[in-house]
């Protein structure tokens, strides 16, 4: 490869890069600037992120300390395939969406705040980036933080559409802190008990302790993720925070903030914790019944959405349920499955919003009337949502099958509560009621009549609609070329079960 | 009975303020209690951090003279080339300066403080590790590593007691032979570790409590500053929109917007 | 292969004149006849079951079973009538 | 890719180009894709093409062998008659279905792995829904929705029971499957298999989404529903299961319970559903038995049969195009005015009863031969009897009912054209296979078997001759003693003597018995599904609990109950 200067830095520039380019974006003159800016950052980050993800791929992980203090002590940024992938697809769903925002934002922000909206989407993209990246446990909690208070802001930005943009993005607030705040006491009992923070250093002196401290430790810490993941109980702020941010908004944090947050979990599962302690298995067992509660309770509620947003809000929850159950799997396959997903789901909800972002900008509503014979009106938008619409369900040839496949296959191999058989059928039946909510959408886009008094619309712009299609595209492409979904997420489990598992060569 | 509860008096009010924090947030429909509820829940974590890191009769983890130790990272830094003798009389401040200098990613946003506090901690474990490693005893890290670690435990005394013992045990041997003296050590020393070997119970004049709960701590406070503030703000926002900021009342009103009619019994509430 | 039995009093056309009924019957006749003649000049040169080696087990097999199908049929439409409308009232 | 591209890939790629053509464009676009595929599969070699490597497998795109051959000839030849026979159609998701829709069912064929069939398989299902929903009514959209859950339910068991088989072979090559170990206990992945197939061939019992979408759709949909869906199961049944015991009993059901219902159905489009399940039923026997002659005649017949039963589909349908509807009551004496059609319709209809000189007498023998050499007696009456019956229901019903029977007082138009000239093809191929039927029998699978297989043998012709001739003589006799049961329902009570046959009885007690007890079933099921969906609108709803906004400090509520329980839960451990 290619050595420029600079190039060690790597592991910390997708982080860094943006977290410079913040308040620069804050002074720029509102309208187009902050949007080139935003554009730009985001396309440099992702290009960062992409040369780590080959980096690590073909030579191993890598670590980076910063300010040069070294790895127990230091903050290290730790960066194996497991979150080099998070991170590539954290920067890629910024690289398309924020091309993608610009008229969506025009029409649905006040232009004097733009450059404050870019802000915070550059800020909450480093907090995303931040958290992937880091490997030291405290620090996890700063950039989680930061990611967060950036999306109470742009959640709360949806007020201009819809005031109830205020109220969601309180109770997001109120709820998402409360999850930091268990993560941050969980994790002082964890420094209690070990006297580090990072994360492979947790991992050692874990070892062996098994004390009421560092159980309560492991609930506090569970509880606080699971709450920022949207698991299923603990799931009440999210369908509102995505049903009232702008549309620009949702499409990103719906494709990457919970992503980033499973991608915790399974690090603090795996890598922290691993598998010495008892409650491991509990947790695992937990997952399991919460991923299919989930699944179908979630898909229950999508079915009966009249809010596009909305039902795609409650279908992330329920889609949370299917990485949730490949992790509780406990197995290579399972784990791998849960990647596989999350990059899909990744592809298919950003799809999914964006489409129903360009619905919004031009016909103004994302209720579902505003969907009728919408195949005429907007074609283009239209069948993109239907081809990615299908991804959900997971027909062929779109990523949905893949990641369904896998997770059917990893359910085969392994032993839980419930059998494995049942298992994979639940997983076809919620297949089932993905396929009710969403055959309700495409009914009425492709065959319902719009309505008579419907004033003639244009498609929308181009900018949306190429940013729309390339995620369509991908959605098909990446069920042809799984090398870098299926191969890296694989490899990634391989090395996090291997980590804990005590064979050596991961870390 | 009375002692073990007595003895643990700073876990109580932690878990007192918590309760209280929660069920403000839990019971109080104003959106404003709610937020300082939150605070006070916040509140209560700051203390537990802090309690973790208190040592009965330590001082500030502020460095007195003749007791530096080599403080720098290794890298290229300005501070690198400091050696353990070199250091000698250099307190903390300026080493926290010359990383502000170097850090070059901290300034830009609020993390600024983030970082800065993380390497504080990185800082004063740094003055710990550094011998160490530059006499390249290196089975000697770990074993530091440990100290450090029974150090924080012993905010727990009873607790940690036994665990410390074998580690210690090894560590203190290991860093005379490296003709360092207990010069990092003592650093984040505590009673226990230096009444046990002759080679701390000379060093150890001042004892320290451990710095790294403390800036870990500044940060969540700046994290919890930013959250109240944000939280105050959009409640103010909600008092635009809705012309209140009772839940009740905007809950009543959202129904309304959803289904069109008001929410039964939403008035006699 | 017609019949004229329920007549509208439209133009008969050419399948309900009577020379066509009756030529078309006495064809049929014939065929059968033929057919059924036919059988005892030409046998099976293994049968695989002992029927096929009568000579008119076809025939006989063919009349019966059709007439069975139609008999019993129309009782079942008597049986299941009822079964049509239920489905179109559910539908 | 050249090597990925296969009649499938071409169909499907052609149908989304439609989609984007001027409505008078399409139709020579759609007959140019078939042109186009036809001449590649005519250079296509037998083997094995498009080998892709996906998650680890090797997958096989195109399994060109003597097996799948006959089926994409025959696919072809369907697909461009639907294309001729639709040449008034301008319905963009019609013409989009017309090509997506065959494509989907060669693909299936060609499809040399279980994925790349499960792919198939799938799109089949969406791409043929379209053509139940075509009217765009309320009611097709609950009968398509119906038929769509349906169908992905198959796809679902065959996914499920691909990962199965999977896991025990180790291999994702579409091969034969054991439905049973050697113990004879039975396999179940294989099993999964076999009912997602039996689904789509329509097994007795899974039957009724045939009955229940077909007549849905538009004419020419419900002409190219028939034609593939099933056809593609038979294919998989042929491939994935010939030999295998079961079916021979479950397909001889199949050609019996139909013939029941068909003769009382007045609908003559759903008499027409039935005799699917019927001819159906013909294939599955023969692929049951498995020998190499069954196997020939089963796949022979499915290629006979796609071509006759099309070439009822496309009488009776132009006759509907011209009335405006199906009911036998409604129709009758236009053969005055629709001679052509009638006289093609006639052709099929001999056909498909297969008298001598039609393409179905060249092929039924073949599967009936085949449950002869076997020696299985009861078998071979009940396919003889089964033919009796479709020269009743197919043979006769449907011509005399539509054209003749008493006069409806209707005088419609000749069908037009382009119907002419589609069922005119479909005719020509019906009489000149018959007379000639060596290039089918050059396409069948087990060429040893048939080579010296002579359908116009003296005996053969004897015995076709008799069943048939006979069964018309009784179908005269019963015109004549007016004991025919008319179109319109009414009983004569003249004829209850007959109600003391006990074996007549019996049966009738059966099928009310089995009726009632499945109607008390599916009632239920209803009622719960209606209150399952009712209760879970009142739980999950908007207004329901489960989904409503909760106020905050309910939910910092819940979240501490649940920290609470994990602290339990994990303390306890």
């Amino acid at each position: 490869m290619i050595h420029f200067p600079g190039l060690e830095h790597l592991p910390a520039l997708p982080v860094i890069i943006p977290l410079i380019a913040a308040p620069f974006t804050i002074v720029m003159r509102p309208g187009r600037t902050p949007w080139l800016w935003a554009t730009l950052v985001s396309w440099v980050t992702f290009a960062c992120t992409l040369l780590l993800l080959e980096v690590v791929w073909h030579g191993g992980p890598t670590e980076y300390k910063m300010g040069g203090w070294a790895a127990p002590l230091g903050i290290t940024y730790y960066i194996d395939l497991a979150n080099a992938l998070v991170m590539m697809l954290v920067a890629a769903m910024a690289a398309v969406v924020f091309p993608y925002a610009y008229f969506s934002v025009k029409s649905e922000i006040a232009r004097a705040q733009s450059p404050a909206f870019y802000t915070a989407m550059i800020i909450c993209l480093t907090g995303l980036l931040g958290v992937a990246a880091t490997g030291d446990a405290f620090n996890v909690f700063v950039f989680l933080e930061i990611s967060s208070l950036s999306t109470y802001a742009l959640v709360a930005m949806g007020a201009r559409r819809d005031r109830r943009a205020l109220t969601a993005a309180f109770n997001y607030l109120v709820m998402g802190t409360i999850g930091a705040t268990f993560y941050v006491i969980g994790l002082g009992l964890l420094y209690q008990a070990t006297g580090t923070l990072n994360m492979l250093d947790l991992h050692e002196r874990l070892a062996g302790q098994d004390n009421k401290v560092v159980e309560a430790g492991f609930a506090f810490i569970v509880t606080g993720i699971g709450l920022k993941l949207a698991m299923v109980p603990l799931h009440l702020w999210l369908p509102n925070a995505y049903g009232f941010a702008p549309s620009a908004v949702t499409a990103f944090l719906a494709a990457t903030a919970t992503k980033v947050q499973i991608y915790l979990m399974v690090r603090f599962i795996y890598t922290v914790f691993g598998f010495e302690f008892p409650f491991l298995e509990v947790a695992l067992n937990a997952f399991l019944i919460l991923g299919i509660v989930g699944m179908f309770y979630a898909s229950f509620v999508a079915v009966f959405r009249d809010n596009v947003k909305q039902m795609l809000a409650y279908s992330s929850v329920a889609q949370i349920g299917y990485m949730l159950l490949g992790i509780s799997f406990g197995t290579v396959d399972g784990l791998t499955a849960s990647f596989v997903h999350i990059f899909n789901h990744a592809l298919i909800k950003a799809a999914l919003f964006m489409g129903v972002g360009c619905v919004v900008l031009r016909i103004g509503s994302s209720q579902l009337t505003a969907f009728r014979g919408l195949a005429r009106r907007m074609p283009w938008t239209t069948w993109a949502l239907v081809l990615s619409g299908l991804s959900l369900i997971g027909v062929p040839p779109t990523v949905g099958f893949i990641s369904k496949f896998k997770l059917m296959e990893a359910a085969f191999q392994t032993t839980t509560l419930i059998p494995p058989l049942l298992v994979v059928l639940l997983i076809g039946a919620s297949s089932l009621l993905a396929a009710v909510y969403v055959g309700r959408l495409i009914y009425t886009m492709v065959l319902e009549q719009p309505p008579e008094n419907a004033p003639a619309i244009k498609e929308a712009p181009h900018a949306m609609r190429v940013a729309l299609w390339i995620m369509v595209i991908a959605n098909i492409y990446f069920f042809f070329f799984t090398d870098l979904t299926v191969g890296v997420a694989t490899q990634a489990a391989e090395a996090l079960m291997c980590s804990q598992a005590g064979c050596g060569g991961a870390y | 009975m009375w002692e073990f509860i007595l003895e643990r008096y700073n876990y109580w009010i932690v878990i007192t303020l918590m309760m209280t924090g929660l069920y403000i947030v839990f019971s109080r429909g104003n959106l404003v209690k709610t937020i300082i509820g939150l605070n006070v829940f916040q509140t209560s974590v700051f203390i537990f951090y802090i309690t973790i890191g208190k040592i009965a009769g330590g001082t500030a983890p502020i460095l007195m003279g003749g007791h530096g130790g080599g403080h720098d990272g290794q890298g290229d830094h300005t501070s690198a080339t400091h050696g353990a003798d070199a250091a000698h009389d250099v307190s903390v401040k300026p080493t926290l300066d010359d990383l502000r200098a170097g850090s070059d990613a901290a300034e830009a946003a609020g993390e600024v403080e983030a970082h800065s506090h993380n390497d504080l901690a990185a800082a004063m474990k740094g003055v710990e590790q550094q011998p160490a490693y530059e006499t390249q005893s290196l089975h000697s890290l770990p074993d530091m590593a440990q100290a450090a670690q029974g150090n924080s435990i012993l905010a727990d005394p009873g607790e940690a007691a036994e665990a410390v013992l074998t580690p210690r045990d090894q560590g203190l041997h290991d860093m005379p032979e490296a003709g360092l003296g207990a010069d990092g050590h003592e650093t984040l020393g505590h009673e226990a570790v230096t009444s046990v070997t002759d080679a701390a119970a000379h060093a150890a004049d001042i004892i320290y409590t451990n710095p790294l709960p403390h800036v870990l701590i500044l940060t969540a406070i700046v994290v919890g500053v930013a959250t109240t503030a944000v939280g105050l703000a959009l409640a103010v926002r909600i008092q635009e929109a809705y012309g209140t900021i009772e839940e009740d009342e905007l809950e009543a009103e959202d129904y309304e917007a959803e289904f069109g009619e008001r929410l039964a019994g939403s008035e006699a509430r | 292969m017609a019949d004229q039995h329920k007549d509208h009093g439209s133009d008969p056309g050419w399948a309900d004149k009577p020379w066509f009924v009756r030529l078309f019957s006495w064809g049929l006749y014939l065929a059968c006849a033929l057919a059924a003649a036919a059988g005892f000049f030409w046998k099976k040169d293994h049968p695989h079951f002992e029927a096929e080696g009568f000579p008119v087990f076809f025939a006989i097999y063919g009349f019966i079973m059709f007439f069975l199908i139609v008999v019993v049929g129309q009782h079942l439409r008597k049986l299941v009538g009822r079964k049509e409308n239920y489905y179109e009232e559910r539908e | 890719m050249p090597e990925l591209l296969n009649p499938g890939v071409i169909f499907t790629l052609g149908a989304f180009v439609t989609l984007f053509l001027a409505a008078g464009l399409r139709r020579y676009f759609m007959l140019a894709v078939i042109a186009f595929s036809a001449t590649v599969t005519w250079q296509m070699d037998l083997g094995n093409y498009g080998n892709l490597q996906l998650f680890g497998e090797t997958l096989t795109v195109t399994r060109y062998d003597v097996l799948s051959r006959l089926f994409v000839v025959v696919f072809h030849i369907a697909a461009a008659l639907n294309v001729i026979y639709g040449w008034h159609i301008k319905d963009r998701v019609e013409n989009f279905s017309a090509l997506a829709y065959p494509g989907a069912a060669m693909g299936g064929v060609l499809a040399g792995d279980w994925l790349t069939l499960f792919v198939w398989w799938e799109m089949a299902a969406i791409t043929s829904v379209f053509l139940v929903l075509g009217p765009r009514s309320r009611s097709t959209y609950m009968a398509a929705m119906r038929y769509l859950a349906i169908q992905i339910a198959s796809g679902v068991l065959l996914l499920a029971g691909i990962v199965l088989v999977y896991r025990e072979s180790g291999s994702l090559m579409f091969e034969a499957l054991a439905l049973r170990n050697e113990a004879g206990d039975l396999n179940f992945g294989p099993l999964l298999v076999f009912i997602a197939f039996g689904i789509k061939s329509a097994f007795p019992l899974l039957h009724n989404w045939v009955q229940d979408s077909y007549p849905k759709a538009s004419i020419t949909g419900t002409i190219m529903l028939s034609v593939f869906t099933t056809k593609l199961a038979v294919y998989a049944l042929a491939r994935g299961f010939a030999g295998t015991g079961e079916l021979i009993w479950l397909g001889a059901f199949m050609t019996l319970f139909p013939i029941f219902f068909a003769l009382i159905e007045n609908d003559l489009k759903k008499v027409l559903c039935y005799s699917i399940n019927n001819q159906v039923g013909f294939m599955v026997v023969g692929i049951g038995v498995g020998t190499a002659t069954a196997v020939n005649g089963a796949v022979g017949y499915a290629f006979g049969n796609i071509i006759f039963e099309s070439l009822l589909f496309m009488s009776l349908g132009a006759a509907i195009y011209r009335t405006g509807t199906s009911k036998a009551t409604e129709l009758g004496g236009i053969y005055r005015t629709m001679p052509l059609t009638m006289t093609l319709c006639v052709v099929g209809a001999l056909s498909i009863s297969a008298f001598p000189g039609t393409l179905g007498f060249v092929t039924k023998g073949l599967i009936i031969d085949g449950v002869a050499e076997e020696h299985l007696m009861l078998i071979w009456l009940i396919l003889l009897f089964a033919s009796a019956g479709v020269l009743e229901h197919a043979g006769i019903k449907i011509p005399f009912f539509t054209f003749f029977a008493h006069d409806s007082g209707k005088r419609p138009k000749e069908a037009p054209p382009q119907m002419l000239i589609a069922m005119g093809i479909g005719a020509v191929l019906c009489i000149g296979i018959g007379l000639y039927p060596d290039p089918l029998y050059a396409l069948l699978p087990y060429q040893d078997q048939i080579a010296g297989y002579h359908p116009y043998t003296s005996y053969h012709l004897i015995e076709q001759f008799q069943l048939l001739l006979f069964a018309v003589l009784a179908f005269v006799v019963l015109q004549k003693t007016g004991w025919y049961p008319a179109e319109v329902p009414s009983v004569n009570l003249d004829f209850d003597w007959l109600y003391r046959v006990p074996g007549r009885a019996f049966l009738g007690w059966v099928i009310t018995s089995v009726a009632a007890i499945w109607h008390l079933v599916w009632d239920n099921l209803v009622r719960f599904m209606e209150a399952v969906a009712r209760g879970l609108h009142h739980t999950h709803g908007p207004e329901g609990a489960l989904s409503r906004t909760w106020p905050i400090g309910f939910m910092a509520l819940f979240t501490a109950i649940v920290l609470g329980i994990m602290l339990i839960v994990t303390f306890l451990i």
